[in-house]
């Protein structure tokens, strides 16, 4: 049986980096030469997913597939990943730990990300997730000092497992019913149907969604989320805000896209439901917290849901909007978490409301960007976050969807009260003289800079990356 | 073969309520082998031999015993036991007991009303399912390669054992300790 | 060989499978919640298994061997981290290791 | 074969095992003797061949104690587990042409199971006994036995590969014409090596070290009990050799003489060099025998069965 492995270069380099610096760190320990390796792998890795462009669309085995769609998404997902090196390499070189381990589960991470978003089986499916979450335990506690870390980790490996454990049941019981774990099949076997509401195919997606609605951290789902966020290092929460959310809602697109889950009409409301209850809940949780790094945790409950709304609407607009979106969201919490990452201390994390009053007046320019990324999470004109929202509204107006669209204009109107009370903090003048805070270093404040200046760009020319989108993602 | 699936099941299921209702870690992980061993049986009965022995080799001989492993270095003792029984008031099974009679109703009756075909199992043997890992999922094995590298990496990473830093001074502490983690024989080839 | 109906199979995956989510629930020590996890991981491979006997394709048993050594995995890192926490705080209750409450 | 007859084989293979063992505790301690220029028992009976039954009778009636500070259900599973364990991989031993008790066809991975689970009696033992010594004990079994089972099952895959089954019988007959210790020399070191670790005999009883760890997990055993941990590890000893005879030196093939004493032949060949190993090797220190099987036994049958099947699949 022969197998077209060509299309699959990007995978690959990343697979092999995270054994070159695994191998690095067996020689002799050099945490530059450990971030060094990583970016050139990602970097090559982005290369060829970039060159592997007129290879496509093509399959893998049963297992992966290789479309446009896969090549946008594992794009969007290398540069997330290069950022979080690079945002590590900064918050590590100020910490007494062995750092080279972070640089290889950050590539493994980001290798399950990608196989997530190529998935064409329940086996991809399932090992991407479970490589991106095993990464993910590690880089979450991975501050074993840290009581606060230690606690985050444990809490996500088990909440995690759980709902794997929720994902692998509703899997089996669909394999039981369909015989046939490809997602290809699958829909012509759930084509062929006569009746589709049984109650097997229904409590499979109900599973299923379990699994995936935790990942994403939208209501029921997101206990979890706040106590991560505040307890992982803060390049780690980027990460997981962006990365881990991207390739999860990659693969549910797909999914859903290919084996046509929109035929299910209780799925549906059941994902209406849980969209505004996340939209509704994360955003008014968000009013009331105090800390930073929690306003943003609840505050990304919150932007999930918003992408619910365009996806329950279903067809090209809803990819268009939500890869629109997924972009403008992963480089406005990339660069939030970074401010966070660059501003802290060795030590302690600055997250306090408090921490980050009066940063204009100390550090100006990382206060313009935080602002700036602020601007776009809210969705407030001129910023990429506006645009994104505006395809979103789009999305669920064409779709008629009126009482999701009603409830995302409410939310997002709660949601600029708590990103403007962040920036009054930064703006109000201190009373006591600051703690010092630590020289920030050059490649992290130019790359927070790079992600605001795109930021500005595409809110204002959304056109090109709208036109690449339509280019890839509606291959599917 | 029938009789033994049954007999399995019964001994699965008993076993496993008595995991779950121990207070001594010990005791409920001898009762989660036996369980695990009757589920190989079933696997046997299924016509399932290839797992029904990896079931024992890695689960029960190898997973169980990392956890046999970590509670012998922490040493917990009757206080311990005596601790969980104070935690495990019979009314705490109460709401979780619903919520899962619930969650087992709805699945009872979604078997019986999704698959009524009784079928007769056909035993697949090793040898399909090495070749079936190895042509269509080799790209899944090798996957699940990187996977167990996370967890290698990881449980190195994490369960590493340091010397704790003086106060006031800033001594980086490496390289002497990682010889001596004894909890990396995790390294189990599946 | 006698015929064992699919649902069996999958009944006894269920129960399982919900013994684990109590487990899950009830306990507050580490180490149970970890061995509950043990129980639901095992309960929906023993479905994937039944499910590919149904079907007489070994891609069940295919899935199973995936499951282990994800199981392997999470109870390697799992047991690390419960190593750590009780070496830090002396005990295993989740709720008494909540700093991070809000 | 039917049932009833597989039950009678099952019935006299458990018979012949257990004679062989009391038999073994007397030639080891002969052999002993012979190699370390010394008596050993001689006095009860000619050659001293009785003293195993004297020391029989004295294990029997001396007072089984269970210590109070013990695990008492643990601590009365544990040595019961050994016996179990042995005696179930026995049932995959094919002796000679349909003297056997099951061909089943995971027969090699069965038996990697059942050793796996041997693990637990040392390991529970150690824990159970709620002493210091003991629990190091079964911290020791438990790394040891872990990490030489990764080599023992990987040794054995070389077999595999070649003979293309699990099943014990196939693998026997696939020896017809060669023995696999020829082509299989290196999986053969590595399985015997591993073999030895996983009984925790001499020089690798690291578990029971009497000289650094009193008597290590069984420190604590007495009577019935003890009995049963030291037979264990005798019937252990067979197992091994028997499966290294099936595997590798082509169970019961030979010329001239009958299959089921070549069979035995060979195994009790192997009995006594395992009699030797421990009559002339030193015990190591635990580091060395983990870092040894990591850094020389891994790598050593990983290439053995990297080699094996690239020549198998050209």
């Amino acid at each position: 049986m022969d197998i077209e492995y060509q299309a699959l270069w990007p995978v690959i380099i990343v697979a092999i980096t995270s054994i070159v610096v695994l191998l690095q760190a067996a020689i002799t320990r050099r945490h530059a030469v450990a971030l060094g390796l990583t970016i050139v792998g990602l970097i090559a890795a982005f290369i060829a997913v970039i060159g592997v462009g007129p290879l496509l669309p093509q399959s893998v085995g049963v297992l992966l597939v290789m479309d446009g769609f896969a090549q946008f998404f594992m794009g969007l997902i290398i540069a997330a990943a290069i950022v979080t090196a690079v945002l590590g390499y900064a918050y590590l070189r100020r910490r007494n730990e062995q750092r080279e381990e972070f640089y290889i589960v950050l590539l493994l991470a980001t290798l399950g990300s990608m196989v997530l978003t190529a998935a064409s089986h329940f086996v991809t499916f399932f090992l991407g997730l479970e490589i991106l979450s095993v990464s993910l335990y590690v880089m979450i506690a991975y501050l074993t000092e840290e009581l606060a870390a230690l606690e985050a980790g444990v809490k996500y490996l088990i909440l995690a497992a759980a709902s794997s454990a929720f994902l692998l049941f509703g899997m089996a019981l669909i394999y039981a019913e369909f015989g046939t774990m490809q997602f290809g099949p699958l829909a012509d076997a759930l084509a062929a149907a006569e009746d589709l509401s049984t109650p097997i195919v229904l409590v499979a997606t109900a599973l299923m969604l379990v699994g995936i609605g935790f990942k994403l951290a939208i209501v029921p789902f997101h206990v979890w989320t706040p106590d991560v966020y505040t307890g992982a290092p803060a390049p780690v929460t980027a990460f997981v805000a962006s990365v881990s959310k991207s390739a999860v809602f990659a693969l549910l697109l797909r999914y859903f896209f290919v084996t046509d889950g929109y035929q299910f009409d209780t799925v549906m409301i059941a994902l209406a439901v849980i969209a505004i209850a996340s939209m509704l809940i994360g955003n008014i949780l968000a009013l009331i917290q105090e800390n930073v790094k929690r306003i943003l945790a609840y505050s990304s409950i919150a932007h999930l849901g918003y992408m619910l709304v365009a996806f329950i609407a279903g067809g090209d607009r809803a990819l268009e909007a939500v890869a629109y979106y997924l972009i403008v969201y992963s480089l406005a919490v990339l660069g939030s978490f970074g401010i966070i990452s660059l501003i802290s201390p060795e030590g302690r994390e600055r997250m306090s409301l408090e921490d980050f009053r009066g940063l204009f007046w100390q550090r100006p320019r990382l206060a313009i960007i935080f602002t700036i990324l602020l601007l776009s999470l809210a969705g407030i004109p001129v910023t990429a976050g506006f645009v994104g929202k505006f395809y979103l509204v789009l999305a669920g107006v064409a779709a008629a969807h009126w009482v999701l669209v009603v409830v995302l204009a409410i939310a997002s109107l709660i949601g600029i009260y708590y990103y403007f009370r962040i920036m009054a903090v930064m703006y109000a003048r201190r009373d006591t003289p600051a703690a010092s805070t630590p020289t920030v270093s050059l490649s992290g404040a130019t790359l927070l800079g790079l992600l605001a200046a795109a930021t500005i760009y595409l809110g204002v020319y959304p056109d090109q990356l709208l036109l690449l989108i339509r280019r890839l993602v509606l291959t599917l | 073969m029938v009789t033994a699936f049954y007999i399995a099941s019964a001994v699965a299921i008993a076993a496993t309520i008595m995991v779950i209702t121990r207070t001594q870690a010990v005791h409920a992980l001898l009762y989660l082998i036996v369980s695990l061993l009757s589920v190989a049986v079933i696997f046997f009965c299924l016509g399932a031999p290839f797992v029904a022995v990896l079931e024992i080799i890695i689960y029960a001989g190898a997973i169980m015993v990392l956890f046999v492993f970590v509670m012998m270095l922490l040493n917990l003792g009757p206080e311990s036991a005596q601790q969980e029984r104070q935690w495990l008031n019979p009314r705490m099974y109460i709401g979780p007991a619903v919520l899962s009679l619930v969650l087992l109703i709805e699945l009872v009756y979604m078997i019986n009303q999704g698959l009524a075909t009784v079928y007769s199992p056909t035993v697949v043997a090793p040898r399909e399912v090495g070749i079936s890992l190895f042509t269509t999922y080799v790209l899944g094995v090798e996957l699940a390669g990187m996977l167990l590298l996370a967890g290698l990496v990881g449980a190195f990473h994490l369960g590493r054992r340091r010397e704790r830093r003086e106060h006031g001074t800033d001594t980086t502490t490496q390289a002497a300790d990682t010889e001596s983690s004894p909890n990396v024989t995790v390294g189990e080839d599946s | 060989m006698a015929a064992i109906p699919l649902e069996h199979g999958l009944l006894l995956a269920g129960i399982l499978f919900s013994l684990g989510v109590i487990g899950l629930l009830v306990r507050r020590n580490v180490i149970f919640i970890l061995m509950s996890l043990e129980i639901m991981l095992n309960a929906a491979g023993l479905a994937f298994v039944a499910a590919g006997a149904r079907w007489g394709q070994a891609d069940g048993q295919v899935m199973f061997v995936f499951i282990l050594a994800m199981a392997a995995a999470e109870v390697a890192i799992g047991l690390a981290l419960v190593l750590q926490i009780y070496k830090r705080l002396q005990t295993l209750d989740i709720d008494l290791a909540s700093l991070l409450k809000g | 074969m039917s049932f009833q007859g597989s039950a009678l084989l099952a019935i006299l293979v458990l018979l012949g095992v257990f004679t062989a063992a009391p038999g073994l505790i007397w030639l080891e301690r002969r052999l002993l003797g012979l190699w370390q220029d010394r008596y050993g028992p001689n006095r009860v009976g000619p050659f001293g061949i009785f003293q195993v039954i004297a020391d029989m009778v004295k294990i029997l009636t001396k007072e089984d104690w269970i210590p109070p500070f013990a695990d008492r259900p643990v601590f009365v599973i544990a040595p019961g587990v050994i016996i179990f364990t042995v005696l179930m991989s026995f049932a995959v031993v094919p002796v000679a042409p349909g003297i056997g008790v099951v061909d089943l066809n995971v027969g090699l991975l069965f038996f990697l199971a059942m050793s796996s689970l041997g693990a637990y009696s040392v390991v529970l033992g150690g824990w159970s006994s709620n002493n210091k010594y003991s629990l190091l004990g079964g911290l020791r079994a438990a790394s040891q036995m872990i990490s030489y089972e990764v080599f023992m099952g990987l040794s054995l895959m070389g077999v595999v590969v070649m003979t293309g089954s699990f099943s014990m019988w196939d693998i026997v007959m696939a020896q017809q014409g060669m023995w696999n210790i020829v082509p299989q020399f290196f999986g053969f070191v590595v399985f015997l090596v591993a073999g030895v670790a996983e009984m925790h005999r001499l020089p690798f009883d690291i578990p029971e070290a009497e000289s650094e760890i009193v008597a290590g997990f069984h420190s604590e055993y007495s009577g019935l009990k003890f009995g049963m941990f030291f037979v264990g590890e005798y019937l252990g000893m067979v197992v091994v050799a028997a499966i290294t005879t099936t595997l590798f030196l082509g169970g019961w093939h030979g010329p001239w003489l009958p299959p089921i004493v070549w069979f035995g032949l060979k195994t009790f060949a192997l009995v006594c060099f395992f009699i030797l190993l421990r009559a002339g090797l030193p015990r190591p220190r635990f580091d060395q025998l983990m870092s040894y099987g990591w850094k020389v036994m891994l790598p050593l049958a990983l290439a053995n069965l990297l080699v094996t099947g690239a020549i198998v699949v050209l």
